[in-house]
């Protein structure tokens, strides 16, 4: 069974100009050691599956139907404190802008000591030396000299890997990455990456990457799910995806994502934009972008297709 | 501690801002001081010789050094109405008004500060309505109309507290032999229960008229900060490592508010220091204030100027201790410093 | 091939006051470049490398503290921020600037951003004219005209992009200088606007000076690029050759660190460390020096300058191989 | 902004929050008073009497009467007049100038900038009710002193807020683009900075007009500027405080509360403001 497991999940927000439905019957597992993309534009409800897993959402969002479990523990029906315990100890997560996701006035080492003293069953004298490891672990120099450091003295790579220091210390099962490198440099993303990767690997961990770029997915993932309007259209292996994709969404999305054969004639924009999530949708949220749209797309159910055992894609008439 | 040094120099232009702008609000400003001095009723030939010996013939720069000097030896000019030197009287009346501000400001501080808190971490819930109910209404009220609504209420209507004349009724009680010059605190060195009763008693009603008004900006940064840093995105980090709710209240988003709210404790120093001549005025407060106000009606140039120069001194120091706490709560400041 | 624009050892220093006299942030040091007529050359490297300082100085937004830009010949760092405001030769440089939220004037229409610069540069005073003219550029960038009268709060990602660009084409500039257009935009709002970009170039015969993070995107629409770091040049390559044969390192890592789907598993040289302090970098060691794999004794005791590597292919590293084959100065 | 949204955020903002309508209200009644004061007081503000001296109010007299036997009602309502006009004058005079010395500095920097600085911070070095207090010692006890004092003590404030916001918008992208389009640098600023920095200053001077009128007050309430027996409320209520031990409440209490009518009104006006240029950054 997998490590984490997301089923059939919805949710909304309630917001001042109506209701809001984020999220419509996602469903995603990780297994352990597996890196899974989430992949989609702004808007299509990436963040908010990561944050629901967390259950780090605002008061606004309310989860209508679906399950989430990890390792066996059914996280929706949790207690908070259950909930709290787990986090940071069992499932941890990254964020982007890693220089604002830290303390501003505490120094980093120590921040890394509060979750371990939470997490972590260590006598008091032992987390410096603990959190000091942590540090090293993610390969920054001189770790017994950055602990002492303040955000502000360290470079945005150099957070993020004080970032994934504090996420990893207690060595979680669960590793949700949420646009970890947007922001960064491109030599310090790939380095960024690659220790997310090398960390999966080394420690068996499940991690979720949240991205909009199909590019660092495609290098970084084992399978890949897009997202399009609170739907996932289609989710399958990195290479499948990228070779054959099925959903008009992604095929879409490959056009118009620049990689470095790629030709500006080849280049396609995707027609349209996302729909209005409040009110009535049709039950394939792209059907008013999507050229190959059949009156039935707006009327009946929408079924999963599966081409593969992994292969799976929520289009009526995939491509072939 | 190199900091601290910092910002001893850095309060010098303050400090010499201060005694050019006193300068020239009692010199080089239009109005004759010679001919206030002489008052209505002299000459020309009077209100010349009062100018020569005011030094007020010489040139402007000269005029300046001596000036100086003047402050330099701690003169600050003689009371016309109390017949003493200025800086004598400031300093024997300072410790009545310091007494006062003190209490207001704890006051303040230690209602303003938990209820801005409590109202940021359940917005819109009871002591949130509360919180923007007393920030509006205190900051609508003069400092002055509330002393006197007070008076009216506790002393005329309730009999709760004492006649408002003064920080010991005297006739009752005689003052503490001084230390410090605060009645409480010398009475509580004396061992004077009584005496330090009374003076409490006395205490009361002017420093919370005093400290509502400085309640308001605290109130509101406090709850504005820690609304912002409770959204702010490390708070969102600690949550996601499982820190339990109170260290994200305190560790985390608290010790970020302390920041703003020092910041904005310059501007409350600054309205407690004018306030407290209004609120002096209703209570009768022996303070420098009312000493200020005396010398207003009573045209006492000098005793005016003198209180000006040392409430600027004053409030520059405040804002001295402000800054080396904001230094000791951020090291970000430091390093910009 | 006829130069349009030349940087000739152009250096922007930021004194930094607190730090003493003579202590300064070297955002642009020494810096030479040409674009010539009808060309686009890419300029990449990480932040804080002096690419925005770039864009000022070549937009003539900020004075260098040496050397010149010319403009087919008239030295542009000659005239007076304040008289070049007013002279011909501002309306032939225009940039679109980043983050197209922030380019736009919160209280501008749309026609009145688009109207300012005709009404300043060119002159124009019949409203009949500047009307017509904010039309077709308007419809030359594809934006509808109904949005015309709105205000940019009320525009999409890719409506204000198209702003921001027809305002600076508005005025037909001979170079037009894109500092990131796109890095706030979505894939699929990015691939219109870089086929737009790319179409305006052949239409208005402009140069572009195409700065960005992004090398796949620098790939589609330069034909030469240009990679800094830490205020330096430290290679200049004709596109292709940049992306199949990087010289120096930097750009090799640079470009070993582009998101390959087809290299997946691959394990690629990368990049660690962060860049040294541009605060008064010693004149005679090599910025990349500390972060450089080839590091080697003689990178602390002479910068590297740019030599060809080559045809048009130049690099600043004392290990870049020299067209001629393996002979290296060491 | 359109005047189709305007219209709906101003809907909103007096919807969601009826005390800034009530607010607007009250401001509108005092604009009354001060406006047309003389001609509704029912009796003349300076007419004392000898045989009605601290009258109860009653139906004859709404609010009592003082000391000296005057209608305090119409004293109250006289007052408006000189209250809101010291505290406008004030507010406007600062807002001008702060408006004029902020950009400067805040656009050219350098010298102008530390100039201007300077200046601002020394005022800011002292408690600002004590300077005013020193500045209209020095000047002359009148009411245009007091409207000089008060403006520069609220100086600093437009000041700093204009310099703020025009060095924050000097590096935005569309300043520079303005540049680029040939502006010059006065253009720059008159036609792409000041509209965008007025209605945030706005809000400012409105939240700082009861500031503004609490310090004029304060002042005349210690015997400064304004002299017996014009009715102006900070004297008012010094005169009426001294029967509050006898339990005469009326002569301190009704121009009192004029005064906290007033400066709550501006208050609530200038969060509704607020609320109305930018909804997310209510407090």
């Amino acid at each position: 069974m997998a490590q984490l497991e997301i089923d059939n999940l919805s949710v909304e927000f309630r917001t001042r100009h109506g209701v809001v439905r984020a999220l419509d019957g996602v469903s995603l597992s990780v297994s352990r050691g597996e890196i899974v993309g989430v992949v989609g534009e702004s808007g299509s409800g990436k963040s908010v599956t990561a944050y629901t897993v967390m259950g780090l959402n605002d008061e606004a969002a309310k989860v209508t139907n679906g399950a989430i479990t990890m390792g066996g523990i059914d996280l929706l029906a949790a207690r908070p404190e259950a909930l709290r315990e787990l986090r940071g100890r069992e499932m941890a997560m990254i964020f982007q802008s890693p220089r604002t996701a830290l303390n501003p006035i505490r120094k980093v080492g120590k921040q890394i000591e509060d979750v371990l003293q939470e997490h972590a069953a260590l006598p008091r004298r032992e987390l410096k030396a603990a959190a000091i490891a942590a540090l090293s672990r993610v390969r920054i120099p001189d770790p017994e000299r950055r602990a002492e450091a303040y955000p502000f003295e360290l470079s945005g790579g150099m957070c993020q890997r004080v970032m994934i220091a504090m996420a990893l210390a207690c060595t979680p099962s669960v590793l949700i990455a949420d646009e970890p490198t947007t922001g960064l440099d491109v030599t310090t993303q790939a380095v960024i990456m690659d220790l997310i990767k090398e960390m999966s690997r080394s420690t068996q961990m499940s991690t979720l990457l949240i991205t909009h770029d199909l590019g660092l997915a495609g290098e970084y993932c084992d399978r890949i799910a897009v997202m399009h309007a609170g739907h996932i259209v289609e989710i399958a292996p990195t290479e499948e995806l990228l070779a054959r994709p099925a959903h008009p969404y992604t095929q879409r999305l490959l056009a118009a994502t620049p990689v470095p054969d790629s030709r500006l004639d080849d280049l396609n924009a995707i027609p349209g934009h996302l729909p209005d999530l409040r009110g009535a949708l049709p039950p394939c949220r792209f059907s008013g972008r999507c050229e190959r749209r059949q009156p039935i797309c707006d009327e009946a159910e929408l079924p999963w297709t599966e081409l593969s055992s992994q292969h799976l894609v929520r289009c009526r008439y995939p491509l072939s | 501690m190199a900091f601290v040094w910092k910002r001893l120099l850095g309060t010098i232009p303050s400090l010499v801002g201060v005694v050019v702008l006193t300068f020239f609000i009692s010199r080089a400003l239009p109005g004759d001081p010679a001919a206030f001095f002489a008052g209505p009723a002299a000459n020309a030939a009077s209100i010349a010789s009062i100018r020569a010996t005011l030094g007020l013939d010489r040139p402007l720069p000269v005029q300046f050094v001596s000036y100086i000097a003047d402050l330099a030896h701690g003169n600050l000019g003689r009371s016309l109405t109390t017949g003493q030197p200025v800086l004598t009287d400031l300093l024997e009346r300072l410790p009545a008004s310091l007494e006062l501000s003190s209490f207001a400001l704890l006051f303040a501080i230690g209602i303003a500060i938990p209820m801005g808190v409590w109202a940021a971490t359940r917005i819109n819930g009871g002591v949130d309505h509360a919180c923007r109910a007393v920030v509006t209404v205190s900051a609508a009220f003069p400092t002055f109309f509330v002393g006197l609504l007070f008076v009216y209420v506790f002393y005329f209507l309730l009999g709760w507290a004492p006649q408002p004349l003064g920080r010991l009724d005297e006739i009752a009680f005689s003052p503490p032999p001084r230390v410090t010059g605060a009645y409480t605190i010398d009475a509580a060195i004396a061992g004077d229960w009584p005496v330090l009763r009374a003076s409490l008693a006395q205490l009361i009603l002017p420093a919370i008229s005093l400290g509502l008004f400085a309640l308001a900006p605290i109130a509101r940064i406090t709850r504005a900060a820690m609304l912002e840093a409770l959204s702010s995105d490390f708070i969102r980090t600690a949550r996601a490592s499982g820190l339990p709710v109170r260290k994200i209240l305190m560790a985390y988003a608290f010790r970020n508010v302390l920041l703003p709210v020092s910041s904005v404790l310059g501007m409350v120093f600054s309205f407690l220091i004018g306030s407290n001549v209004l609120i002096e005025q209703v209570f009768g407060w022996q303070g420098v204030g009312a000493y200020a106000v005396a010398a207003v009606i009573a045209s006492d140039y000098a005793a005016v100027q003198g209180f000006v120069l040392m409430m600027a001194v004053l409030y520059v120091l405040l804002n001295l201790l402000v800054d080396v706490f904001a230094t000791l709560v951020d090291p970000r400041v430091r390093f910009e410093g | 091939m006829t130069v349009l624009l030349e940087a000739r050892s152009l250096s922007k220093l930021y004194p930094i006051k607190r730090a003493g006299r003579g202590v300064s942030l070297h955002a642009v040091d020494d810096v030479s470049l040409t674009i010539a007529a009808g060309e686009s050359v890419g300029l990449v490297g990480e932040s804080g490398c002096g690419k925005s300082t770039m864009v000022r100085l070549l937009g003539r937004l900020i004075d260098p503290t040496a050397g010149q830009v010319l403009l087919e010949g008239e030295d542009l760092t000659a005239i007076t921020q304040t008289k070049f405001a007013a002279s011909p030769s501002r309306r032939r440089i225009q940039v679109v600037f980043q983050d197209a939220t922030e380019s736009l004037n919160p209280s501008f229409r749309v026609f009145q951003a688009i109207a300012d610069p005709l009404k300043r540069l060119l002159g124009l005073t019949s409203s009949a004219e500047i009307e017509q003219r904010v039309r077709a550029t308007a419809a030359l960038v594809g934006l509808p005209e109904e949005l015309l009268q709105r205000y940019p709060h009320q525009l999409s990602g890719g409506q204000r992009a198209r702003v921001g660009i027809a305002r600076a084409v508005v005025v037909e500039p001979s170079l037009l200088i894109l500092d990131e257009p796109t890095s706030a935009l979505d894939v699929s709002v990015q691939a219109v606007i870089l086929r737009l970009l790319d179409d305006l170039r052949d239409r208005l015969s402009m140069s572009y000076l195409f700065v960005s993070h992004d090398l796949n995107v620098v790939r589609l629409l330069c034909s030469r690029v240009v990679v800094m770091y830490l205020g330096k040049i430290v290679e200049i390559a004709p596109a292709e050759a940049l992306f199949t044969a990087p010289s120096h390192p930097y750009a090799q890592a640079l470009v070993a660190a582009i998101p390959d789907p087809a290299r997946r598993g691959e394990t690629r040289p990368r990049l660690d460390g962060s860049p040294a302090s541009p605060i008064n970098p010693d004149p005679n060691i090599c910025r990349f020096y500390g972060r450089c794999p080839k590091a080697a004794d003689i990178c602390t005791k002479a910068m590297p300058p740019l030599r060809a590597v080559g045809p048009d292919h130049f690099a600043a590293c004392h290990f870049a191989l020299s067209p001629a084959g393996a002979h290296d100065e060491r | 902004m359109s005047l189709t949204t305007f219209a709906r955020n101003t809907g909103y903002a007096f919807g969601e929050n009826r005390l800034t309508l009530v607010a607007a209200i009250i401001l509108a009644l005092l604009t009354l008073c001060a406006i047309f004061g003389p001609s509704i007081a029912p009796y003349d503000p300076l007419l004392t009497s000898a045989t009605t001296k601290l009258a109860r109010p009653s139906l004859l007299h709404p609010f009592g009467t003082d000391a000296l036997g005057r209608d305090i009602l119409s004293r109250v309502i006289v007052a408006t007049r000189l209250d809101l006009g010291m505290a406008v004058s004030a507010v406007v005079l600062s807002f001008v100038v702060g408006l004029a010395l902020g950009s400067l500095a805040g656009y050219f920097g350098g010298w102008t900038d530390r100039i201007i600085g300077r200046a601002m911070d020394t005022i800011m070095a002292f408690p600002l009710f004590v300077l005013a207090m020193g500045i209209v010692v020095a000047l002359g006890n009148s009411v245009a002193n007091i409207i000089i004092a008060t403006m520069i003590i609220n100086l600093p404030f437009y000041c700093r807020f204009a310099r703020a916001e025009v060095n924050v918008r000097r590096e935005l992208g569309y300043v520079e683009a303005a540049r680029m389009g040939g502006n010059g640098p006065l253009r720059v600023l008159l036609n792409h900075i000041v509209p965008n920095i007025l209605p945030p200053m706005m809000v400012q001077a409105s939240l700082n007009m009861g500031w503004a009128i609490l310090n004029a007050a304060g002042l005349s309430f210690i015997g400064l500027g304004v002299r017996p027996p014009t009715p102006e409320w900070g004297i008012m209520v010094s005169e009426g405080a001294s029967y509050i031990i006898s339990g005469e409440w009326w002569a301190f209490m009704f121009p009192g509360a004029a005064l906290v009518l007033a400066v709550f009104s501006f208050n609530m006006l200038g969060d509704g403001l607020r609320d109305l240029l930018d909804p997310r950054k209510r407090v």
